[in-house]
């Protein structure tokens, strides 16, 4: 096949492009990426000295970061989180909600919320940890796929139809 | 080698062809692989399409098909050949030259070109072109240029298609282990896969059966492999599929009958072995049971070897196997020195004596290495050197 | 983990406990596990070899050091036996059944016959020195005077020194000869004085020496070893000598010639004139030894070992007295008393082995070790000492 | 002519709704596209779906939610970030980079679109991952796409020299999906560069260690996580299968399976 070899000069369309240009490859010819490359060309062309850009990375931060960083000081991390189960709450998650709700049913101190939101949430483990020994015999199987198939599941449920623009999608 | 040629004018018809071609090369495994994909671009031509594809046949095909037109046409001429040197053979030999078949070829060959070369592949052979030129491998990609096999491009798709389907295999009994558990049932130690007395097929073997060369870093991976779906619990549900790569090793006790002891005149037990081989020696022995722990070599006693190196020969089987002092030995010998003799007896003893003890200790026999014969021989003198090895004494000046 | 191995550790320390109790029963197992002679059962203090009979069969008995000095410094024990002598520090012999027998032949002697000849013979290291040094030893306590060759073919074979002797074609081995006067001497003196025999006639060597009759033999001995040139003769004086007393009945000789087929050898290792071997009967040695061992005396008896080892290559195919002898010392010797030395039977072997382990001679011990060296050895007493050299 | 055409049009419509009702594809385009009553050659067909900007509908295979689902968000940590996947990230939570899930699904609707078109052309698509932890998942996935699989060694030279390499004349694959453009040594997969060198156009997941200057179509996203990987190669399966199914439809050939699987 009649080519450019110098993947570090343009892109392999510009190359391409250039041979049939030159006549070396005849059009007829031509890859059969060719068309789908003029059709939908990327959205950076892939030049191998593509400058990098220089855009700075910000810092992403929650307002509950606080009190979870105040909680997570407080209390010793001791929990095994089984990361194929989504559903199960964390037990910084479930104090950031108790927290939450507190502070939605009554404004005091933050002192005082924090405290009362670590009394209950250790009132909730106890309760919790009993039902639990009896959930776990009938978990479910967690494994990828069923997970992928639930969430395409719930998407098909909470959202007949995606909403995207599909003109406007391709049309950038 | 026929169908393999019969491609050509008529090759767009019968895509078959391809599929049962390469089940002919490879194996019924990589058959197997072949008729399972499910690629979607088999091109069968049925009525009312909405659009028609304009044939194109790839470069690759178009070079394939091009050397299978050359050896196509030269085995023709060979053939051809073929069939004329076979007449001209029969009318030499004065036979019907349509009924001479190639038995009667390799016959006239052997009597009009006697050879005396050792090696039979060595000498002159008149055999169709079939048997000779070996057979051209078949086209691993359809008209369009498109492999047939999903790791084409690996390089060596049938073996890492095996490493697939072995992780394959031990991905289903993890999920069938895990769905026993659930159901509270466990593996059955009982049937678990015994692999003792077994071991993988050889690297050569492998590659046969792959009709792939593989490196040997990649037979260990391929070992491994299979030694892990061994061990998981319940590997005996995938047997067949081990079985596929598994061999028994040799077990020589067991492929050797055990001789039954006779009985002679004094009512006394009694094996005789024949042919006791070692160096230029030969004799037979004779094993007594009950006797004293006399020995008679030649009709003389232990003092027939001088040499305590060939006594210590004789009397270790017999020490071995705890045997000293409650047997006889009658053992007639010649040819050979001290030290062949005593090994020939030694051998004969040896043998002999697996009549007497039981299975365990013929086992330990023969990994004491009592049983195997020794089929080292003197090595010849060179010449420009002393002897085997040793080189004349070389002084620069 | 934890509970496993607190299980595993008790199990782990009886392991150990039976390990060491094990090693301890192997260091201690060639003296109290085997079951072991008491000393009794291969030893005897009998000393008295005119007292041995069945009953020490098979048993070890101690020469004392001056006497062994007496009997076998000019030789007479074989040298790889001699070496074990020096490393067990005591010269201890076993009473051979073929031993007894001949001690018993020459206890019932009727000493007025002719002397009787005793042949020994057997297969290559099965003890025929040594029951002929048990023979001397009996010789010695029973005050016989010994003439003893320790092995003839040391002059056939390897002579220190040859000279033409004055009688014509005949070769001299004056050295030898002397060699074996000190070693009459040595094992004579005590009784020889006792008897103090005398010569009965003049012996003229030279023109200015000479050794009148009436002299005691120990001079005449002592003049052979001062004047070497005339040692052959003096010891043909000295046999005839002997001869003579002992059919006068005033002493009993006792002829212990080991080796003695190399008399009768067809060729030797001496030269003679003309750079050509010569057959033994040419040396001046042989005639007085073939005369002391004729059957024409009495009061004497003769014991003589025919050993292949004698012989030279090509005439070493059995051990049995006629072939060895030849046609000629056969019929020299007959008729004479063949004594058949074997190989060691099953209660020697056990003996000697206990001896061995006595003498810690063999150390390594393991299951059936006794059992090997039976079979290895054939229960052949040079071949079982050359065995045991490295256990 | 057009009357003509509309009615065949409306006849294969009605015909195909009652065939295949649940499915979310195919919509009404073959039908008011397709107006010839002989059969017209396939080159042209690819030149009037070029027009469409997703003419096989790829932008419903997933939602963003699918892509958070699966953990594509998560980037390495910042001291590994090559500069040139900047643009893609949304930020850093304490320290780990998390990709702008909008950006890489826009990225991956386009990558899709073109591996879909790709198969409806015929062409070979080849999947590449030098992970051992996800390498029999893309192996499995790539054998029930019917497309090609390389998630071993890479010799050198496979695709500059496949004609010595193959001992025959070779047709080299026509799309290049890595599903991690690293090797496992954690730089750069040589088959980028041949695949830039043979001008076969690459579709690559690139994390935020990776390049993606070479890569025609890159999506960012996590190349780690099984889950991951997973959910782009039953994306790209899918994908694929699209294409091919249409190719199938248009060339005549009736599939039984159509039928079965509604």
């Amino acid at each position: 096949m009649a080519q450019s070899r110098l993947e570090k000069i343009g892109t392999i369309f510009t190359r391409v492009n250039g041979l049939i240009k030159a006549g070396a490859m005849k059009y007829e010819d031509r890859p059969i990426w060719f068309d789908l490359y003029t059709a939908f060309p990327p959205k950076l062309e892939p030049r191998f000295d593509r400058p990098a850009p220089d855009t700075k990375i910000k810092n992403i931060f929650y307002a509950e970061d606080v009190t979870r960083a105040k909680f997570h000081k407080r209390t010793k991390q001791n929990e095994t989180v089984n990361f194929l189960d989504t559903r199960r709450k964390t037990q910084t998650q479930n104090f950031i909600q108790i927290y939450e709700n507190l502070k939605t049913q009554n404004p005091l101190d933050d002192e005082k919320l924090f405290e009362t939101a670590v009394e209950l949430l250790a009132e909730q483990s106890k309760n919790t940890s009993t039902e639990k020994s009896s959930e776990a015999t009938d978990e479910i199987k967690t494994s990828l796929s069923n997970d992928f198939a639930e969430s395409l599941d719930k998407e098909g449920r909470n959202k007949p139809g995606v909403n995207v623009d599909i003109q406007k999608l391709f049309s950038e | 080698m026929a169908v393999a040629l019969r491609f050509g004018s008529n090759f767009l018809k019968n895509n078959i062809n391809y599929v049962q071609n390469i089940c002919r090369i490879t194996d019924s495994y990589t058959a197997q692989i072949q008729a399972s994909r499910n690629f979607g671009t088999e091109v069968t031509v049925k009525a009312a399409p909405l659009a028609v594809k304009k044939q194109k046949v790839s470069q690759a095909m178009k070079a394939y098909l091009e050397r299978a037109r050359e050896n196509d046409e030269f085995m023709k001429t060979q053939k051809l050949e073929y069939q004329i040197g076979k007449r001209h053979l029969a009318n030499m030999m004065g036979e019907d030259p349509e009924t001479f078949t190639q038995e009667d070829i390799d016959n006239a060959i052997e009597y009009l070109f006697p050879s005396g070369l050792f090696d039979k592949r060595a000498r002159p052979l008149m055999k169709s072109p079939e048997e000779v030129f070996p057979a051209r491998k078949a086209a691993e990609f359809d008209e369009t240029g498109r492999p047939f096999h999903s790791m084409f491009y690996t390089g060596r798709p049938n073996f890492f298609k095996l490493l697939y389907d072995i992780v394959e295999e031990m991905n289903n009994l993890n999920d069938l282990e895990e769905r026993m558990l659930r159901r509270g049932t466990r593996a059955d130690p009982n049937q678990k896969v015994d692999f003792t007395g077994f071991q993988w097929l050889t690297k050569d073997q492998l590659e046969a059966i792959l009709v792939e060369q593989i490196n040997d870093l990649e037979y260990t991976n391929f070992t491994n492999a299979m030694d892990r779906l061994v061990s998981l619990p319940f590997s005996y549900k995938s047997r067949d599929f081990i079985n596929k790569f598994a061999k028994p090793l040799l077990d020589q006790t067991k492929q050797l009958e055990i001789p039954k002891p006779q009985f002679d005149a004094e009512g006394r037990q009694f094996v005789t072995t024949y042919e006791c081989l070692r160096k230029t020696a030969r004799g037979d022995v004779t094993v007594r049971l009950p006797g004293t722990g006399k020995i008679t070599i030649n009709g003389q006693d232990i003092t027939y070897f001088e040499e305590l190196q060939s006594r210590e020969q004789v009397l270790f089987p017999l020490i071995f196997a705890e045997m000293l002092g409650k047997v006889d030995i009658e053992a007639n010998v010649e040819g050979g020195g001290p030290s062949g003799q005593a090994g020939a007896i030694r051998w004969g003893i040896a043998m002999s004596l697996r009549s007497f003890v039981d299975q365990e200790m013929v086992e330990s026999m023969r990994l004491a290495g009592l049983l195997q014969r020794d089929y080292r021989r003197r090595e010849r003198k060179k010449y420009g050197q002393e002897g085997a090895r040793r080189k004349y004494t070389w002084k620069k000046r | 983990m934890l509970a496993r191995h607190s299980l595993k550790l008790p199990r782990l320390t009886n392991m150990c406990a039976s390990f060491c109790t094990a090693t301890a029963e192997a260091a201690a197992e060639p003296l109290y596990n085997r079951p072991k002679l008491a000393p009794t059962d291969y030893r005897t203090g009998e000393t008295n070899t005119d007292l041995h009979s069945k009953v020490h069969e098979a048993k070890f008995y101690t020469i004392a050091p001056e006497i062994k000095k007496q009997l076998f410094s000019g030789g007479g024990l074989p040298r790889q036996y001699e070496q074990q002598v020096k490393t067990f520090t005591e010269t201890c012999l076993m009473v051979r059944p073929a031993g007894l027998e001949l001690i018993n032949y020459i206890r019932n002697t009727d000493f007025k016959r002719p002397a009787i000849r005793y042949v020994l013979y057997g297969d290559n290291g099965v003890g025929k020195t040594l029951i002929m040094a048990h023979a001397l030893h009996y010789g010695l306590q029973n005050n016989f005077v010994l003439v003893h060759v320790p092995w003839v073919p040391n002059w056939m074979k390897r002579p220190k020194e040859t000279a033409n002797a004055a009688q014509e074609g005949f070769i001299d081995l004056p050295f030898d000869a002397a060699a074996w006067l000190v070693h009459f001497k040595t094992q004579n003196t005590n009784l020889l004085t006792k008897l103090q025999l005398k010569t009965s006639k003049d012996y003229v060597w030279s023109k200015r020496e000479a050794t009148p009759a009436g002299s005691t033999l120990l001079e005449l001995v002592e003049h052979g070893i001062a004047r070497i040139k005339f040692a052959s003769e003096t010891i043909a004086a000295l046999l005839s000598e002997l001869k003579q007393h002992a059919s006068e009945d005033k002493c009993k000789v006792m002829v212990a010639i080991d080796g003695f087929n190399a008399f009768f050898h067809p060729e030797t290792r001496v030269f003679g004139d003309h750079k050509q071997r010569i057959t033994p009967d040419r040396i001046t040695l042989t005639q007085p030894f073939l005369d002391i061992t004729n059957y024409n005396w009495t009061n004497g008896v003769c014991i003589l070992t025919v050993d292949k080892i004698g012989m030279t290559e090509g005439f070493m195919e059995s051990y049995m007295p006629r072939y060895l002898l030849g046609k000629e010392g056969f019929e020299h010797l007959d008729p004479f008393v063949p004594v058949r030395v074997d190989n060691y039977s099953d209660k020697e072997f056990a003996s000697c082995v206990q001896y061995y382990l006595d003498r810690n001679w063999i150390q390594k011990t393991p299951e059936g070790f006794d059992e090997q060296l039976k079979y290895l050895s054939n229960k052949n007493p040079y071949t079982l000492m050359q065995l045991t050299r490295s256990l | 002519m057009l009357q003509n055409s509309l009615k065949s049009g409306t006849r294969i419509f009605t015909y195909r709704n009652v065939c295949a009702i649940p499915k979310r594809l195919q919509q009404t385009q073959v039908a008011t596209n397709t107006p010839a009553t002989e059969p017209e050659n396939i080159a042209v067909i690819e030149e009037r779906i070029l027009k469409h900007p997703d003419y096989f509908q790829v932008h419903n295979l997933f939602t963003v939610r699918d892509l958070f689902n699966a953990r594509v968000h998560y980037g390495h940590k910042e001291g590994s970030l090559d500069d040139r996947m900047r643009p893609y990230i949304y930020g850093s939570r304490l320290g780990h980079l998390i990709f702008d899930l909008d950006i890489t699904a826009a990225h991956l609707r386009d990558a899709l679109n073109i591996a879909a078109h790709i198969a409806f052309r015929d062409g070979i698509i080849l999947f590449f991952n030098r992970n051992a932890l996800n390498a029999h998942l893309v192996e499995k996935k790539a054998i029930e796409a019917g497309e090609f699989s390389h998630t071993r060694f890479w010799r050198g030279g496979i695709f500059t020299n496949a004609n010595v390499q193959f001992g025959a004349v070779t047709r080299l694959p026509d799309l290049c999906i890595f599903l991690n453009t690293q090797n496992n040594i954690l730089t750069q997969h040589v088959a980028v560069r041949d695949s830039a060198k043979m001008a076969i156009p690459t579709i690559g997941i690139v994390d935020t260690n990776c390049n993606p200057n070479l890569i025609t179509y890159p999506v960012p996203g996590n190349d780690d996580s099984p889950a991951a990987i997973e959910l782009y190669c039953n994306l790209f399966k899918a994908a694929i299968l699209r294409g091919k199914e249409k190719r199938k439809e248009l060339l005549g050939e009736t599939e039984n399976t159509n039928s079965s699987k509604s």
